[in-house]
């Protein structure tokens, strides 16, 4: 058996031509291993290297909504739900949050919420931006 | 509207407006620059716009909004003393999110008889470092933060704009490189301490001058000298994610990345000083072809 | 400086006027393209006229980032029809997808954000959840914000593909269901024309009235001069194509209760881009009209918003339009009481 | 995976390949590299993906009928779950829009 595939580089490698057809071994992997990996844009890095950048909690299309310990934004007379943050977290305060210490401010427990609240983001949501450049590997 | 001061600058093949609402800035990019040629005619590819975050930011605590042609949420504003830094920022925001003449690496380079030494990774790398050291060791320099590779001919195309010294990096290129080419020591910047300082006279003269791009390395400082083989899918990966244009380039961008990790040859390296690193670098330097 | 975006205007109208420029007003005017969305529009407007080289540099990037976000819009366009390819009624493109996938003029270097789809308001829930099934997700978290939509909105809240990044807004009808006008989104789906790829666009006059309902009821005029550059491409494409275009313009502006808002278009595109419209579908010059044209122009060349007063008048106005007073008074005070600026 | 996938799949979904045009084919040392012309995505492929594009076109098949042809070009790493690897990866290229696919 090898590991060989079946558009291993040929001769020529840029050309569309590159598909070997000799019969070979074939791995099969299983069934829940995805065989495809897309590549997304980079623009996490872009916003982490280039430019400083903040995270409000809630973001303004939740602003004023309260924040439960799993993250998510309820309303105000939610018991347990922490008040929305006064002040914007910056990249750098939330990684080290996410490492262990509390965001500045904040109580432990507040503390955790804020960072799950921060986690939920999806693209589209303020500070989602600033939040997917803290993923990049360092 | 409040009145705003500018200032053109052209660094390697692109040229940038400055518009400011305060003079400082603007006077430090001027100083800093003042060995660049002027863009020709006033005519450039982008426009950055520092501005009052809020409108009464223009005289109490100002602080410095960056904006322009290309932007993105979630930037928090600068305090005026690092309008400078806040300058730079729009330029490189503007080069990552609208630059479309060639595939962008978040790379520094360097060259050496018309070929040149890419050395890309996350921040903390060293690149920028290094590539500052090179520069004062006979290496041309051609860029700390963008390598710009032509979608074409595969070369690189320098963009040696103001080197952006941080924290430790500051104390050791003072000892190497002339006092009168630094800006303003800026502290407690979301980055720590920075400093920007003037490429070589070379650097700027020849900035029109690109190179064939002959080593690519993954630097990371503080761990013991080696050097490591990498796997092409690994470096494909890696770069598509140092790249800030890949995906906007479509099909362009994919045949020039391609061809860029068929062609050259790769290493990770391990390195503690500049001395180790130059070592390296030297052992896989290969004489001319 | 340029103190307004009459440079834009002219060089899209007439694009000879550019040979005039100096390379200061040239950066003015690339500033104030991106800033209004129009940089592609502009890049392929000017195509053959003599421009010096680095503006030429700058147009042919906007025309590849521009081929870019057409070809990305087809292929989300396709992505909503594979996850709907089970649902039997009609998905209607809207907008700028609408205008690439059916070849129009109009579709040429614009810019595409998210896709827009219409559907017939009873399917909702089954369109919704053939997205969610196939990867999209809820953007917002807000209870509040999404009751809000469902009750009073014409869209489904914003969705976004976990894989992709591509938000995608369903549509019912072409207005919040508060505002004045209620269009006949029945209407607009029985006409809807196929693609013949399984998708739909809007026939010729919803599509005209849809791009005019979105000029002045989303928002705040915001993109104003991007949205009625489509709707100058539209009308003279339309028109050209088919003479009885206007009376059926006019007949159907009534049936959507769109008249005034048909009209006043018309008469902005004339005087703005130089439609040639039907005098008698235009309707009389109100000074109105001299107010929308200063908050369209509202952009200086540095690329900033200027006359802030007229913009804030139009934001407030938008908000009067989609909702009833009571209404409006509830939302501005929900909004307020939870701490952020009001939100369009 | 998801359920309704595999509920999808004992109807017997058949699958066809796009315009071999549509596809830029690059290998690498360990992966093969996929350009798709009509999203503009790159997608990195790990075996068996690449196999199967390479032995489906515009024909609509089963995945029974692309195993045959999976095996008739290609040694095939025996185990009883084949099957079931093969359709799970036709859902995976079909949910990218790689190939088509047409429920049974």
């Amino acid at each position: 058996m090898t590991d060989q595939i079946p558009s291993e580089p040929s001769a020529n490698a840029a050309s569309n031509q590159g598909i070997v057809t000799r019969r070979r071994a074939l791995m099969m992997g299983a069934i829940t291993a995805s065989a495809v990996v897309s590549i997304k844009p980079a623009l996490a890095q872009t916003a982490g290297s280039v430019l400083n950048c903040e995270i409000p909690v809630p973001g303004n299309n939740a602003a004023g909504g309260y924040i439960a310990a799993d993250g998510s934004v309820v309303s105000a007379d939610t018991p347990g739900a922490f008040p929305p943050a006064g002040r914007n977290f910056s990249g750098e305060e939330v990684r080290q949050a996410m490492n262990g210490r509390t965001l500045p401010g904040t109580s432990y427990d507040q503390s955790e919420a804020y960072v799950n609240y921060i986690r939920r983001l999806q693209a589209g949501q303020s500070g989602f931006t600033c939040y997917a450049s803290l993923q990049m590997p360092r | 509207m409040a009145e705003m001061h500018q200032i053109r600058l052209q660094i390697g093949p692109a040229a940038f407006r400055i518009a400011s609402a305060w003079r400082q800035p603007l006077d430090q990019l001027a100083a800093l620059y003042r060995d660049y040629p002027a863009p020709s005619d006033h005519m450039v590819d982008f426009t950055v716009r520092l501005e009052p975050d809020k409108p009464w930011r223009r005289y109490i605590r100002p602080s410095v909004h960056i904006g322009g042609d290309f932007w993105l949420p979630d930037a928090a504003p600068l305090p005026l003393a690092q309008g400078l830094l806040a300058a730079e920022m729009g330029m490189n925001l503007q080069m990552a999110l609208g630059w479309r003449r060639h595939l962008l690496l978040h790379a520094s380079s360097v060259e050496k008889d018309g070929r040149a030494l890419i050395m890309t990774g996350l921040s903390g790398s060293g690149k920028s470092t290094l590539s500052a050291m090179l520069a004062q060791k006979g290496w041309r320099f051609m860029g700390d933060e963008f390598a710009l590779l032509n979608l074409d001919t595969g070369d690189i195309a320098p963009f040696p704009r103001l080197i952006s010294l941080k924290n430790q990096a500051i104390r050791a290129m003072q000892t190497v490189a002339p006092a009168d080419r630094f800006g303003p020591e800026m502290t407690d910047t979301p980055k720590g301490d920075i400093r920007h300082l003037v490429p070589p006279k070379a650097a700027i003269d020849r900035m029109g001058e690109p190179a064939r791009p002959a080593l690519l390395l993954f630097p990371r400082f503080g761990h013991d000298p080696e050097l490591r083989d990498m796997g092409q899918a690994e470096i494909f990966v890696r770069l598509t994610q140092a790249s800030t244009n890949y995906v906007a380039l479509g099909e362009a961008g994919f045949r020039a990345l391609t061809r860029f990790v068929d062609q050259v040859p790769t290493r990770a390296m391990d390195y503690q000083s500049i001395e180790q690193a130059e070592e390296l670098i030297e052992s896989l330097w290969s004489p001319s072809p | 400086m340029i103190s307004d975006a009459h440079i834009l205007v002219r060089a899209l109208r007439e694009p000879a006027s550019v040979e005039r420029l100096d390379g200061g007003q040239w950066s003015e005017l690339i500033s104030i393209a991106r800033a209004e969305s129009l940089i592609g529009s502009l890049a392929h407007r000017l195509a053959d006229v003599p421009v010096p080289d680095r503006v030429r540099a700058v147009l042919q990037d906007a025309i590849g980032a521009h081929d870019l976000a057409r070809q990305q819009a087809l292929w989300e366009a396709d992505c909503a029809r594979r996850a709907l390819a089970g649902y039997p009624g009609k998905i209607v493109l809207m907008k700028g997808t609408a205008y690439v996938a059916a070849n129009l003029a109009a579709g040429v270097g614009r810019s595409i954000g998210d896709l827009d789809i219409m559907v017939a308001r009873d399917d909702l829930p089954i369109v919704e959840s053939a997205l969610l099934d196939a990867g999209w997700e809820w953007v917002k978290p807000d209870p509040y914000d999404d009751r809000y939509y469902r009750d009073h909105m014409h869209e489904l809240p914003p969705l976004i593909h976990r894989e992709r990044d591509r938000m995608i807004d369903v549509h019912h009808t072409i207005l919040p269901l508060t505002a004045g006008p209620t269009p006949d989104a029945q209407a607009i789906l029985d006409s809807a024309i196929a693609l013949g790829n399984g998708l739909y666009v809007m026939a010729p006059t919803d599509m005209v009235l849809h791009s005019i309902a979105h000029l002045f009821a989303d928002g705040d005029l915001a993109g104003g001069l991007r949205n009625l550059w489509d709707i100058n491409l539209l009308l003279r494409h339309f028109s050209e194509a088919d003479e009885e275009f206007w009376t059926e313009l006019d007949v159907r502006a009534k049936t959507h209760g769109l008249g005034r808002e048909k009209e006043r278009a018309l008469r902005l595109a004339a005087r703005l881009y130089d439609t040639p419209v039907y005098r008698f579908s235009a309707g009389q010059t109100e000074f109105a009209d001299y107010l929308y044209i200063r908050r369209l122009l509202a952009r200086d060349g540095y690329g900033r918003e200027t006359r802030k007063l007229i913009r804030f008048a139009f934001y407030v106005r938008s908000h009067w339009l989609r909702m009833p007073p009571l209404m409006l008074a509830r939302h501005l005070w929900t909004k307020w009481r939870k701490g952020g600026k009001p939100v369009g | 995976m998801s359920d309704q996938n595999f509920r999808q799949s004992t109807m017997t979904p058949k699958y066809r390949a796009g315009p071999k045009d549509d596809l830029i084919w690059h290998g690498l040392d360990s992966m093969t590299l996929l350009f798709h012309r009509p999203s503009g995505i790159t997608h990195m492929l790990a075996d068996p993906a690449p196999a199967l594009l390479e032995v489906m076109d515009s024909t609509l098949l089963t995945a029974g009928e692309i195993a045959t042809r999976l095996q008739a070009r290609f040694d095939v790493e025996p185990g009883a779950d084949t099957d079931d690897i093969i359709s799970a990866r036709l859902e995976e290229l079909a949910a990218l829009g790689l190939i088509a696919r047409e429920a049974g």
